[in-house]
């Protein structure tokens, strides 16, 4: 029985994406849609129904269903878990899953593929879900490239625009990278563990018995690490995130907002008793997130693409997560892994309604006013703002001040870089509010006869992240909280939860006195000099670096890219012909002795016999003298 | 029933083929190489049975030679991807004309023949022979219907035909010199012979020479591209589905237990020669303006790192290396394939004139897109399991090997998406471009199909391979 | 015995017909008669069980003649070889039918020879055998006065010839001195006891030098290429199989007969001349466009093929007759191939071949196995003839050659495959025409035969 | 009885004969006129013929000198046949000087 709900909950989307792909084209109109969400709510319905049953019975959910693979000292099972961890995936993946494909339904209503959209889109759904619900490495790295390979699909939806297939194959290459430091980190578990179950490997390191040195599991750690950096945009594997901007915007929403990007907080969480072996590597984890938290957030201070902002400010985000992850944090990153799921894709979602609204404008600098005409858009996507911006009572805060709280325990100056990261976040985002939704509409007249509020089917899913960007900090509020409660069982070190003192209300009174800072500075530039970023010829000294995202486009391409095909010409016009002009070389010597030959065949009989008494001299010699 | 069943049907296949005329030609191909698949199904079956599908017969007194055809695990799954892939093959090129068809189609069953031979014989002499006879049909069929200005086929030809033969040459010898040895050809009886170190290097070097050339490792490799873009598609898939991993399969049934000292003790170098060629062929990929030429450095690419498997020495390695030989074989042949689909609706084999094609052609793109995904080893298609296993058997070795390695995902991930880009997406081509029909169709959905099933079952064959090859394993550690 | 009797018979029948102009009956009498004296002859070889050549033999006319399986075997192939040369010649020769029974009974009488050459037992008639096989090579070759390049063919051959029956005689004289006897089995008595003179050596390497002309080694090998591009193609085909074979037979059974241990140095030679003759042959026939030329020269190389069974002479007897059937079969078909493209038109420039894969495709597809087999691949029995050599030499523990003959097997494909190429890869340039039943028929057989022997090696290793 | 090659020695009828034959040899090579050099051929047989009657009579054997008959009969022969030749050489180029006859090399 089990099993089977388990089967549903996995492969509802996938019957989803066979049924678009095939028969999608003759479906018309919205069915293509409401199949696809239908395919995702039923998913949602079948977590909820687990949920509720393991929340109670704290009892897992193993379905171990036949051998996969071989290896020398194990094998490998097709094998799903569903446990606590999971489970609370699963629930806003589906969940947020499902809105998102109801928004789409009306945002791409008018595309000429709409059916693959949704295909692709259940598709990535019933990987993540893959990628969630394994029950050992394998499992979650079939999900973990699926993943990569929807994002692929999804970013370059538009595929007759080069740029935009150029940003899928960047985004899908930069995943690679990581996904081999995740393939070393598994090889390494496996000589170690003998195995890649998630339940064994953890009995085994609780057992204490390690053959192993540990710094066989620190590299593996590392290696895991470079996988996470890969999936969830780290530095410095972060650049293809913003472009994958190309992609349609609830793609943004679910898959580079919400579920994809967290799938590295999943996995180190996953594998939190693994890392928690390896301090230095969490040392690393943290000071990455940190710096990643901190560049992105800079960055985001000055872009003019709505979306861009978006990107960075998740880029920014998940560094604070992985600041928790590395200070051994878990509940919390997870903690905030909800409630950036739920404000970022609400901001995502808003941003989408504004450029539907726009008719594909997406340049901050030619919206402006647009509070006036989308109300709803505009209350939502400013109570995501408020929430992102970490000002209670918004969901955001709480998480955000546990992570710089944990931090300011544990090394102060990642506390610093936090906090500075987060006043940079109060800025641009408000900036973003600021630009997109007050003052005077400032594109053409043609887009203003056109603006309208977007119908129900995007505002629904608004309105409901919304209400859950308001209120999701409940489900860990300091002090009591839910959420570890819930997550202990799957969290080997428990992380000492600091009793509220002095010191935890006065971070708390800093960090939101930080908030107001940002949005205070926001408020002065947009509201009171009404000034508007200027072109980008403009912009001169440290703001071009920060526009220009530091150059690591360009620096990776100099350093990395170019080289390559440099030494492809190499191998191609050098190696490639010089092999082949030897072995070419022995031919030709063959051939030019064969010249030799037929000169001395001179056709002189004289000749002749004169080499032939040669010979006959030549072997008397040798026979008879040569002794 | 035994095997020798498998080669009589394809031999009579090919004879009924020539006599068939030009116009039936395909269609008895077709029906003799499906046969012979059919065949070779029941001899798994057999053997499965635990029956004895092996067959002896004494051909010449002095020296010692007996047409032994053995049917293990590890050979017959080899045949299965023969007859498999021949089968397909003729299936895809049933809708082209060639002139002159009767003698086409019957060097390709002659060829599925030889190579099924070189599978099966477990007599160093005989499967030199067909070793040898696999060489002649490709020959003629890259020679006689290849594209391209024919003088450079001609040149490019002849080179891959010098080549070989003179790799395998000193093959020959080192099996006659171990027949000097032991009196006897039988692979059995070759490894049981206790050969010193420097004659088991040399006997090592000869056959190492011959495989080398075969499959191609670098610096051994030139020939390959040429012959890839001039022969005929059909050629190509043979040589690139089947012919290459005959060479490897030879690796682990001959070379390996006939000179394992040398094997152990140069075996870094190996690997990381056959590693070197991993990134070598990959990055060359980047660089290809032809398309065939591209599929042909990938390949050069992926049986570097089969091959790099096979000299780890480890189970996973060889069980990578067979497992990838079949995921590789099937997904390399409908590479080929739909390059020939294009290549023939636009006939040119220049990347940069294609493009803009997926507007016109949703089904051939998903395809297409799936065998390149499952190209570059995507998780869930039978490729995975193979490079997986053969990416975990080079970890055990040395990490950082592994490592280099591993950047075949990246860089495989980088070209063929690169190519996948330029040839089908962008705005629409000028020139139209017809759907697949329903008979490519078919022929890719077969394709795929064993790809994704074995994929996530690879179980069936797991266990069919497995005692063989711990056998091989016994005698290269004897 | 009784064969070269007949043979000769046979010989002087033709001649005889001709006078009561029976011209019509020549060359059908001749094939039966040949097949007929085949069977004669095949009813000689004892058995499997023999495998030393010296046992098992029957001597006539005291010791003239002995008889044994590598006489018979040997003379058969050339009873078959010569059929095939009867069968080419109405044909070739339509021009000038009067001197079809001439041409025909040289051809017979150069048979008698060469089966002399391989059933002496006596100086004396090896001598004469391998008189009879030049001098009527030399009229052969010779035999179109009209043209120049055929008269100087002929004037070649014979000069070089006579001046190597010379040495030949002059070593038969020296043996002669040293044991005082012209019979094979006295002078192996005289030489096993010792009782030899000093003189007795370097006779016998005078006629190793005699012959190591007949066979066309280097450096005694100036005279082939020439002399098979001038003479008439059928003629060549001759030389190039049937003589070429019969010297090899004959120095093959005299070196067994004779000297039972060489010195090293002679052995060094012989690897030398061998070596050189691989290189020299697979070398220069790369560049020759004259397939008769080519055929020359590959014909060169494989006569240092065959020196090698002298590196481990007492076992070689087999591989010996295996590599010259195999060789000459291949030859055969090759040369019918050549004629019925060239006729006795005197152009046998490669060119053309071309496109003969589709202007005839069946001599084309003789042709190429014939190269295929001369190249030494699987199947056909040039490979088989290969392997038995390479086998043989190994296990005289000769590695080096053996390397040295796998490098040359490679050169010789790059010129057997030139021709593939161009008779499947180029445009025909002649118009077709009809090709006379006989060639074709000629060239089937010969590469069957050829095939048949790849096949079933045991077919004739089993009597040597 | 009392043999003359007691006296003399079998050595120099060899040394004897062999000078004989490199005087035909050197004829062979030297001369470039066809006639001359089958005289110098019929001398080197000629010396071989004289070497194997005074071996005949050294071994007090007649198979020598039945192979000398033998020989000589074989040298008539080839010689009929070589001038043969060497008349139709004449007929086509008039001269019989063997460096005309450069047609056929390479």
């Amino acid at each position: 029985m089990e099993t089977n709900l388990a089967l549903l909950l996995l492969l509802a989307p996938f019957i989803g994406f066979l049924i678009n792909v095939f028969a999608g084209k003759k479906l018309s109109g919205n069915l293509p849609g409401i199949l696809g969400t239908v395919a995702v709510a039923t998913s949602f319905a079948v977590t909820l129904s687990f949920f509720l049953q393991v929340s109670s019975s704290k009892e897992p959910v193993m379905i171990d269903l036949f051998e996969w693979m071989q290896l020398r000292n194990f094998k490998v099972n097709i094998a799903f878990q569903l446990d606590q961890l999971s489970l609370l995936w699963l629930m806003f993946v589906t969940g947020i899953g499902t809105l998102i494909h109801m928004y789409s339904i009306s945002y791409m209503h008018d595309d000429e593929n709409v059916h693959k959209f949704f295909a692709y889109l259940n598709l990535f759904v019933f990987f993540m879900i893959t990628l969630v619900m394994g029950s050992n490495l394998l499992i979650m790295f079939i999900g973990w490239e699926g993943v990569g390979l929807c994002s692929y699909l999804l970013i370059g939806f538009w595929y007759k625009n080069h740029d935009y297939n150029d940003a899928a194959k960047k985004a899908f290459i930069m995943n690679r990278i990581g996904d081999l430091g995740f393939l070393i980190g598994i090889f390494i578990l496996g000589f170690i563990f003998n195995s890649l179950d998630y339940t064994v490997i953890r009995t085994a390191i609780e057992s204490g018995k390690l053959l192993q040195p540990s710094w066989g599991i620190s590299i593996a750690a590392l290696c895991l690490f470079i996988g996470a950096c890969g999936k969830s945009a780290q530095i410095p594997l972060y650049t293809w995130l913003p472009d994958a901007m190309a992609g349609p915007t609830p793609v943004s929403a679910l898959i580079h907002a919400a579920t994809m990007v967290t799938a590295g907080i999943f996995m180190i969480t996953r594998l939190n008793f693994l890392f928690d072996l390896a301090p230095e590597v969490q040392n690393i984890i943290a000071i990455v997130g940190a710096v990643t938290s901190l560049i992105a957030a800079s960055i985001g201070l000055i872009q003019n693409d709505i979306k861009k902002v978006l990107a960075y400010s998740t880029v920014s985000q998940l560094g604070l997560m992985f600041l928790a992850l590395g200070l051994g944090a878990y509940q919390i990153a997870v903690f905030h892994v909800i409630t950036h799921a739920f404000f970022k894709a609400c901001l995502f979602l808003g941003s989408g309604s504004v450029i539907h609204a726009m008719h594909g404008e997406q340049d901050m600098r030619y919206m402006g006013g647009l509070r006036k005409v989308m109300k709803v858009t505009f209350i939502t996507f400013l109570i995501s703002t408020l929430a992102i911006s970490g000002l209670p009572p918004f969901s955001g805060f709480f998480s955000k001040d546990e992570i710089l709280m944990t931090a300011f325990h544990d090394n102060k100056p990642l506390w610093v870089i936090g906090s500075v990261a987060s006043i940079m976040t109060a800025f641009y985002m408000f900036r973003l509010l600021y630009l997109t939704f007050y003052k005077d509409f400032r594109g053409t007249e043609e887009q203003k006869k056109h603006l309208h509020e977007s119908p129900g089917l995007i505002t629904f899913p608004l309105i409901v992240l919304a209400i859950l960007a308001l209120v999701g900090g409940a489900i860990s509020l300091p002090g009591n909280s839910w959420l570890n409660e819930y997550l202990a069982p799957v969290i080997a070190k428990q992380s000492e939860h600091h009793h509220m003192g002095t010191t935890e209300y006065m971070l708390m009174g800093v960090a939101i006195i930080g908030a107001f800072i940002g949005i205070g500075l926001a408020y002065a530039k947009y509201i009171k000099q009404s000034s508007v970023p200027g072109q980008d010829s403009e912009i001169t000294g440290f703001a071009k670096v920060l526009y220009n995202k530091f150059y690591v486009d360009e620096i990776y391409t100099a350093l990395i890219v170019k080289p390559i095909y440099a030494l492809g010409s190499f191998f191609k016009n050098a190696i490639e012909v010089a092999i082949s002009g030897f072995i070419f070389g022995l031919g030709k010597l063959a051939n030019v002795l064969g010249t030799e030959g037929k000169t001395l065949q001179n056709g002189s009989i004289g000749f002749y016999l004169f080499a032939f008494v040669l010979g006959i001299c030549s072997i008397i010699v040798y026979i008879f003298l040569a002794k | 029933m035994d095997v020798s069943f498998i080669l009589i049907t394809l031999l009579i296949g090919a004879a009924a083929t020539y006599f068939a005329g030009n116009k039936w030609a395909s269609k008895v191909a077709l029906l003799f190489s499906v046969a012979a698949f059919a065949v070779t199904l029941c001899t798994v079956n057999l053997l499965n049975n635990g029956e004895n599908v092996n067959s002896v017969t004494r051909w010449i007194k002095n020296p010692m030679i007996s047409i032994s055809l053995v049917g293990d695990g590890l050979s017959l799954i080899m045949v299965l991807l023969t007859t498999s892939l021949t089968a397909i093959i003729i299936l895809a090129t049933l809708k082209n004309t060639f002139k002159n068809a009767k003698s086409f189609y019957a060097l390709i069953l002659f060829m599925a023949f030889a190579m099924v031979g070189t599978f099966l014989s477990a007599d160093g002499f005989v499967y030199y022979i067909f070793w040898e006879l696999s060489l002649i049909p490709i020959y003629f069929i890259a020679l006689i219907w290849g594209g391209g200005e024919a003088e450079a086929r001609k040149k490019d030809v002849i080179k891959f035909f010098i080549y070989t033969f003179a790799g395998s040459l000193f093959m020959l010898v080192a099996f006659i010199y171990l027949y000097q040895k032991t009196g006897s050809f039988t692979n059995g009886a070759l490894v049981r012979v206790n050969l010193t170190d420097k004659e088991q290097f040399w006997i090592f070097l000869a056959f190492f020479l011959a495989y080398a050339i075969k499959i191609p490792i670098i610096p051994f490799h030139t020939w390959q591209a040429n012959v890839y873009q001039k022969a005929p598609s059909a050629g190509t898939m043979l040589l690139s589905g089947i012919m290459l991993k005959m060479a490897i399969y030879s690796i682990i049934r001959w070379q390996l237990p006939l000179a394992p000292a040398p094997a152990k003790e140069y075996m870094h170098v190996l690997i990381i020669l056959c590693v070197a060629g991993v990134i070598y062929g990959s990055i060359l990929a980047l660089k290809q303006q032809d398309l065939k030429k591209l599929l042909a450095y990938s390949s050069l690419a992926h049986v570097g790192l089969i091959a790099a498997g096979a000299y780890t020495l480890t189970l996973d390695g060889l069980r990578g290396a067979v497992l990838q030989m079949i995921a590789h074989g099937f997904v390399v042949v409908g590479l080929f394939y739909a390059a020939e689909i294009i290549i023939r609706r636009y006939n040119t084999t220049e990347i940069s004139e294609m493009g803009g094609i997926r507007i016109q052609t949703p089904r051939f793109t998903s395809m297409f897109m799936i065998l390149v995904l499952a190209s570059v080893a995507l998780p869930a298609t039978f490729n995975f399991i193979g490079e997986f296993e053969l990416l975990y058997s080079l970890a055990q070795t040395n990490i950082w090997i592994a490592v280099l390695g591993g950047t075949t995902i990246i860089l495989g991930a980088f070209y063929m998406l690169r190519m996948f880009q330029q040839v089908m997406l962008g705005e629409q081509n000028a020139k139209p471009f017809a759907d697949v029909t329903f008979g490519e169709g078919f022929v890719f959905v077969t394709i795929i199909g064993i790809l994704l099933f074995f994929g996530l079952y690879p179980k069936p064959i797991i266990d069919f391979i497995t005692p063989a090859l711990e056998n091989t394993l016994n005698l290269i550690n004897r | 015995m009784t064969t070269l009797i007949a043979i000769a018979g046979l010989g002087i029948i033709c001649l005889i017909a001709e006078i009561f102009n029976l011209r019509k009956a020549i060359v059908p009498v001749t094939i039966i008669g040949l097949l007929a004296i085949l069977c004669l002859n095949l009813v000689n070889i004892p058995g499997v069980h023999v495998a030393n050549l010296n046992m098992e033999q029957r001597s006539f006319y005291n010791n003239m003649i002995i008889q044994n399986n590598y006489g018979t075997l040997f003379s058969s192939l050339f009873i078959v070889l010569t059929t095939f040369l009867v069968a080419l010649s109405p044909d070739f020769h339509k021009e000038h039918k009067a001197k079809l029974s001439d041409f025909i009974s040289i051809k017979l009488f150069l048979l008698a020879g060469a089966v002399a050459m391989v059933s002496f037992g006596n100086m004396a008639m090896f001598f004469l055998g391998i008189e009879i096989l030049s001098i009527s090579l030399y009229v052969l070759a010779a035999s179109e006065p009209k043209n120049v390049s055929s008269n100087e063919a002929g004037m070649k051959y014979f000069l070089m010839g006579s001046f190597a029956s010379g040495l030949i005689l002059f070593g038969i004289a020296l043996i002669y001195g040293a044991t005082g006897a012209f019979d094979i089995a006295a002078i192996y008595e005289a030489v096993s006891t010792g009782a030899a003179k000093g003189w007795f050596f370097p006779g016998v390497v005078l006629l190793t030098i005699g012959l190591l002309f007949k066979i066309a080694a280097v450096p005694f090998h100036f005279w082939a290429p020439d002399v098979y591009e001038g003479s008439p193609a059928l003629t060549t085909a001759t030389m190039s199989t049937l003589a070429k074979v019969a010297a090899m037979a004959a120095f093959y059974k005299l070196m067994r007969g004779i000297n039972l241990e060489v010195p090293g140095t002679y052995v060094t030679v012989l690897i030398i001349v061998s070596v050189l003759s691989m290189f020299v042959g697979n070398l220069t026939a790369l560049k020759q466009n004259n397939v008769k030329r080519m055929l020359a020269f590959s014909g060169i190389s494989h006569a240092g093929f065959m020196l090698m069974v002298f590196l481990n002479p007492p076992v070689t007897a087999g591989t010996l007759f295996y590599y010259a059937a195999a060789y000459t079969l291949a030859g055969i078909a090759a040369f019918a191939v050549v004629i019925s493209v060239c006729g006795d038109k005197r152009n046998e420039d490669s060119f053309k071949f071309n496109g003969l894969g589709k202007t005839n495709p069946l001599m084309a597809a003789v042709l190429t196995s014939a190269l295929l087999s001369m190249a030494g691949i699987p199947i056909f029995s040039g490979f088989f003839a290969k392997f038995f050599l390479f086998n043989q030499a190994l296990k005289a523990g000769q590695v080096a050659i053996v390397i040295i003959a796998v490098v040359n097997s490679i050169i010789s494909v790059g010129y057997y495959f030139k021709l593939i190429l161009a008779m499947y890869t180029k445009e025909s340039t002649e118009e077709k025409q009809a090709v006379p039943f006989a060639y074709t028929a000629v060239a089937v057989v010969a590469i069957l035969l050829n095939i048949l022997l790849g096949i079933f090696p045991d077919m004739v290793l089993a009597y040597l | 009885m009392e043999n003359i090659l007691q006296q003399i020695g079998i050595e120099n009828y060899i040394y004897l004969s062999t000078l004989l034959f490199c005087v035909g040899v050197f004829g062979v090579l030297f001369r470039r006129n066809a006639i001359v050099m089958f005289m110098s051929i019929e001398i080197m047989l000629n010396a071989v013929n004289l070497l194997l009657v005074a071996f005949s009579t050294y071994h007090q054997d007649a198979a020598g000198q039945v192979f000398v008959f033998f020989s000589m009969a074989v040298a008539a022969a080839e010689v009929a046949v070589g001038l043969a030749i060497l008349v139709a050489i004449y007929r086509n180029l008039n001269n019989i000087d063997i460096d005309s006859l450069k047609k056929l090399k390479g």
